[in-house]
């Protein structure tokens, strides 16, 4: 019964969607405000990579919005799991292969990881990309080195700091120009790695917010409580 | 066929979209629902790119000095998804851990088991 | 300077709120005085926008691109006027909660906090739709969190409901902006608004069909709500209050901007004051048969949505000035009856409304507190909630048809029973019972927030005037879209 | 090029429906990893470098993970 009538309503969705779907044809160029930013991005923000100066600079409110929705996310896992102190619980120890390859790879994916939010501006990737990597490195730690924890205060400020710096340079911006998240810094040349002002600077600490944040989570999840 | 030739990554990405949906009405499974719920979350998102589309396009990054810019596929989009796969991370990660408490209290994740509170 | 102030209502919250982990780590009590600061610092800076707005709408580019090429703040009479209640809720809850969260990791709770309020004004403030969609989402999100603060089972399993519904909500909610984009190539809300006759009606119907789906899920309205008196009811009681009282008045007023200012769309109308109606039924005989006081309040929460939906839907500038007037009687009045009533249930351990008996005595100021809430609330002169209704009726009847007219008549049927069960709650409250050992009167620190909502609801009840220029203009700018448009693309 | 498109969008839906019909959560958190993955791939053909590596990195590998240490915490099976 529950059946029929969740495929019924589906139905329903399908059909308006497919109805709505034949005004907005595959492949055809149609955006006017995504044209403006390929025409005057390098110009107006010095950043490389297109998507980056949308993400950071011209959207960047909504990236604001984001990395509080990850930081609620964050927060109220803590919320539901924690209970107080963690327990210290035995745990069998991984085969001497996985750990050893995992203190290997360890140091070399946090250097990948920087790599790409440090570019984010030039190449494909940025802050939340090398925030995810880093944060895939704490999850081999757990993996190859099972009593080593990361320490939860480190973390825990870590996000707060990158997200008050967020903040913070927004609001130096206003207090600059009169505009909240102004790019208040020199835009620099083009295809440099010091360029597009406060692009790189915010990507960079977006990127140690994600990846402290991811970090949290897993190790909240991870813990027996 | 020609409807297939062009419209083949909507059909992907209104597939997710609709088994997604599918799974968080029909399963019992809190666990399974999560799972419908990603899915979802990644048809919304394929379905967003498809939009942004431009056809023969190059992605929108000067690699290097005078780069074609007259083909380049719509940006906007792309920072929405990027927005997108976070909060849904972030709300996949906050549900699993209220799937963990849940199970600890009630020993089942079947929602149909779950039923202390009624209209 | 004041041109730049609407930005610091989201950017102060926010850093203080990123900031209150940090605070913790030296001085642990700290985290719990934050957010009455920044609460009250916006309460000042929106009281203080609020006599600018009124002439014209300030319009703030973030980043300092104009729009539609970046994100922009409306700060028009609506937005200023909500930013202003939500502030001021928020600061009073606040100052509540101060004595009443003692467990659990409490500086999570006040970050959370914090953060939801912070949310609710970007919502109201902003005029690109995906920037209302990321808002959005953390009004939701740290609503989940903190249904589930308390960690019991009722808690978890009722985040776990309002966890679901709330996500395919907002993935619906995301398709519809999608297609949005699509069509008009633009996220900014007044661009998109200017284009719409542009296309045919039924391309624009379907993301307009998903968008209010989406909202309407946290707005409550009729079949999306059944995840409400579950989250309502088992969350502490200081978040209950600003669920009830902010966080679907939020849903409602997106639902409102999209529908008068983006779509324009008169048709859909009619329906939407049907459901408004069935809406308020449905709530209003649910709360009848309830014998949990906080499940009672939140299906006359239910109620209330369904009556502010229909006065909304009259689209007269009447209806809509009463619609407001209604919404803001009613945060008053259910935060003041939820944050009672979780002093009530500290004292007796238990949600039942018989254990309540004989409480007029044990606690005479909290239950005076109570009684006024629901009075108010059920639309008893002199408080605010007589006023309020009394408008949306006048504004009813004078459209003059029929289908109006029914309706509200219907909607003066819901509100009987609603009085017929608040009078239940307070017959048993100073009539029944007369030993129930060991309940005191609630900490000065707890009273103080009570008394200023009482005082509020009286004042503002006997001079409506207070509130009804503001309240003018604010229905004027969500009926006059091309103003809107105007102000804003300049 | 389009056959390609053609086989992954195919590959795809049967992970996703494949994510619907297992029973053992394993093996359905898999098959969502799979769709996960097939979607970064056609972000790469859609031209959008920049989400290819956030679904990779984000969607198919961490959220996979968090997937598996929620389901070691409670059960393996749906009943």
């Amino acid at each position: 019964m529950r059946k029929i009538i969740s495929i019924l309503l589906l139905s329903i969705v399908a059909l308006g969607i497919y109805l709505s779907l034949t005004k907005i044809p595959f492949g055809v160029p149609k955006s006017k405000v995504g044209k403006h930013y390929i025409d005057e991005g390098i110009k107006e923000t010095g950043a490389v990579n297109i998507v980056t100066s949308v993400v950071v600079s011209y959207r960047g409110f909504d990236t604001l919005g984001e990395v509080t929705v990850l930081f609620i996310a964050a927060t109220g896992l803590a919320v539901v799991l924690k209970i107080g102190r963690r327990k210290a619980t035995a745990v069998e120890p991984a085969s001497f292969v996985l750990a050893t390859g995992c203190r290997v790879l360890f140091p070399l994916i946090l250097v990948f990881g920087s790599y790409i939010f440090i570019h984010g501006h030039l190449t494909p990737g940025g802050g939340f990309q090398g925030g995810a990597i880093i944060a895939s490195a704490f999850l081999l730690i757990y993996l190859g080195c099972r009593e080593r924890r990361i320490n939860e205060k480190a973390y825990k400020s870590l996000e707060s700091l990158g997200g008050l710096f967020f903040v913070v340079v927004g609001l130096i911006g206003l207090a600059v120009g009169g505009y909240f998240l102004l790019n208040f810094l020199p835009k620099g040349q083009p295809y440099r790695l010091l360029s597009a002002g406060i692009i790189p600077v915010i990507y960079i600490a977006i990127g140690f917010k994600v990846g402290s944040e991811l970090a949290g989570i897993i190790d909240n999840l991870i813990e027996e409580s | 066929m020609s409807f297939l030739n062009s419209y083949i990554y909507y059909v992907g990405a209104f597939g997710l979209i609709l088994i997604g949906l599918y799974i968080i009405l029909v399963k019992h499974n809190l666990i399974k629902v999560i799972i419908g719920l990603g899915i979802l979350d990644t048809g919304v998102n394929l379905f967003l790119i498809c939009v942004g589309y431009v056809a023969k396009g190059t992605a929108p990054i000067f690699s290097r000095p005078g780069t074609d810019s007259e083909h380049m596929v719509d940006p906007v989009p792309q920072a929405l998804v990027l927005t997108a796969i976070v909060i849904g991370v972030a709300v996949l990660a906050l549900a699993l851990s209220l799937a963990i408490r849940l199970y600890q209290h009630y020993g089942t994740l079947n929602l149909r088991k779950i039923r202390e509170q009624k209209w | 300077m004041v041109d730049r102030m609407p930005v610091l209502l989201i950017a102060v919250p926010l850093g203080l709120a990123f900031a209150i982990p940090l605070f913790a780590l030296f001085w642990k009590p700290a985290a719990k005085y934050i957010p009455p600061v920044a609460l009250g610092f916006n309460l000042v800076v929106s009281l203080l926008l609020l006599a600018k707005v009124l002439e014209n709408p300030l319009i703030v580019s973030i980043g300092g691109w104009r729009p539609p090429f970046g994100i922009n703040l409306v700060a028009g009479p609506v937005g200023v006027l909500f930013s202003a209640i939500i502030a001021l809720v928020g600061l009073l809850v606040s100052v509540y909660a101060l004595d009443y969260i003692k467990e659990g990791a409490t500086e999570k709770y006040h970050t959370l906090y914090l953060l939801l309020l912070t949310g609710a004004t970007g919502v109201v403030l902003t005029g690109d739709i995906f920037n209302l969609f990321v808002f959005f989402e953390i009004l939701c999100i740290s609503s989940y969190a903190l249904v589930a603060y308390l960690r019991n089972k009722a808690g978890i399993e009722s985040a776990v409901k309002y966890l679901i519904q709330g996500a395919v909500g907002s993935s619906l909610l995301l398709i519809g902006i999608g297609l949005l984009y699509g069509l008009f190539g633009t996220l900014n809300m007044a661009d998109i608004a200017q284009n719409i006759k542009s296309v045919s009606p039924i391309s624009v119907f379907v993301p307009m069909v998903l968008i209010i789906t989406g909202l309407g899920v946290e707005a409550a309205i009729f079949p999306l709500n059944a995840w409400l008196p579950d989250a309502h009811s088992s969350a502490p009681s200081s978040i209950s209050a600003i669920l009830s009282g902010i966080a679907i008045e939020v849903g409602l007023y997106a639902v409102a901007r999209v529908i008068f200012t983006i779509f324009g769309a008169q048709s859909i109308l009619p329906f939407l004051a049907l459901l408004g109606i069935l809406t308020l039924l449905v709530g209003e005989m649910c709360a009848f048969s309830q014998n949990n006081i906080k499940r009672m309040l939140a299906y006359s929460s239910i109620g209330q949505i369904g009556l502010i939906l229909f006065a909304l839907a009259i689209a007269t500038s009447y209806g809509v000035t009463g619609g407001l007037f209604q919404m803001v009687s009613h945060t008053l009045s259910k935060a003041l009856l939820f944050l009672t009533v979780g002093y009530m249930i500290y004292q007796t351990g238990s949600l039942q409304i018989s254990a309540l008996e004989g409480m007029g005595k044990k606690m005479p100021l909290t239950c005076l507190a109570f009684t006024i809430g629901a009075f108010s609330l059920v639309g008893l002169p002199p408080f605010i909630g007589f006023p309020s209704k009394l408008l949306v009726v006048r504004a009813a009847l004078a459209t003059k048809e029929t289908y109006f007219c029914v309706l509200i008549g219907l909607a003066l049927l819901g509100t009987v029973i609603e009085g017929a069960y608040f009078f239940r709650v307070v017959q048993v409250l100073y009539f029944r019972g007369e030993n129930n050992p060991g309940r005191e009167e609630a900490p000065v620190a707890v009273l103080i927030p009570m008394f200023i909502f009482v005082a509020l609801i009286i004042v503002i009840g006997v001079y409506p005037k207070l509130v009804t220029d503001v309240l003018n203009s604010a229905a004027s700018e969500l009926l006059n879209r091309l103003d809107y448009i105007r102000s804003v693309l300049g | 090029m389009i056959f390609v498109v053609m086989v992954l969008v195919f590959l795809m839906l049967v992970g996703a429906i494949a994510a619907c019909v297992f029973t053992d959560l394993v093996s359905a958190v898999i098959a969502a990893a799979l769709v996960s993955l097939i979607a970064s791939i056609l972000f790469y053909f859609l031209q959008a470098p920049d989400v290819a590596m956030a679904e990779a990195a984000i969607g198919a590998a961490l959220t996979t993970a968090i997937f598996i240490v929620a389901i070691r915490r409670t059960s393996r099976y749906e009943q």
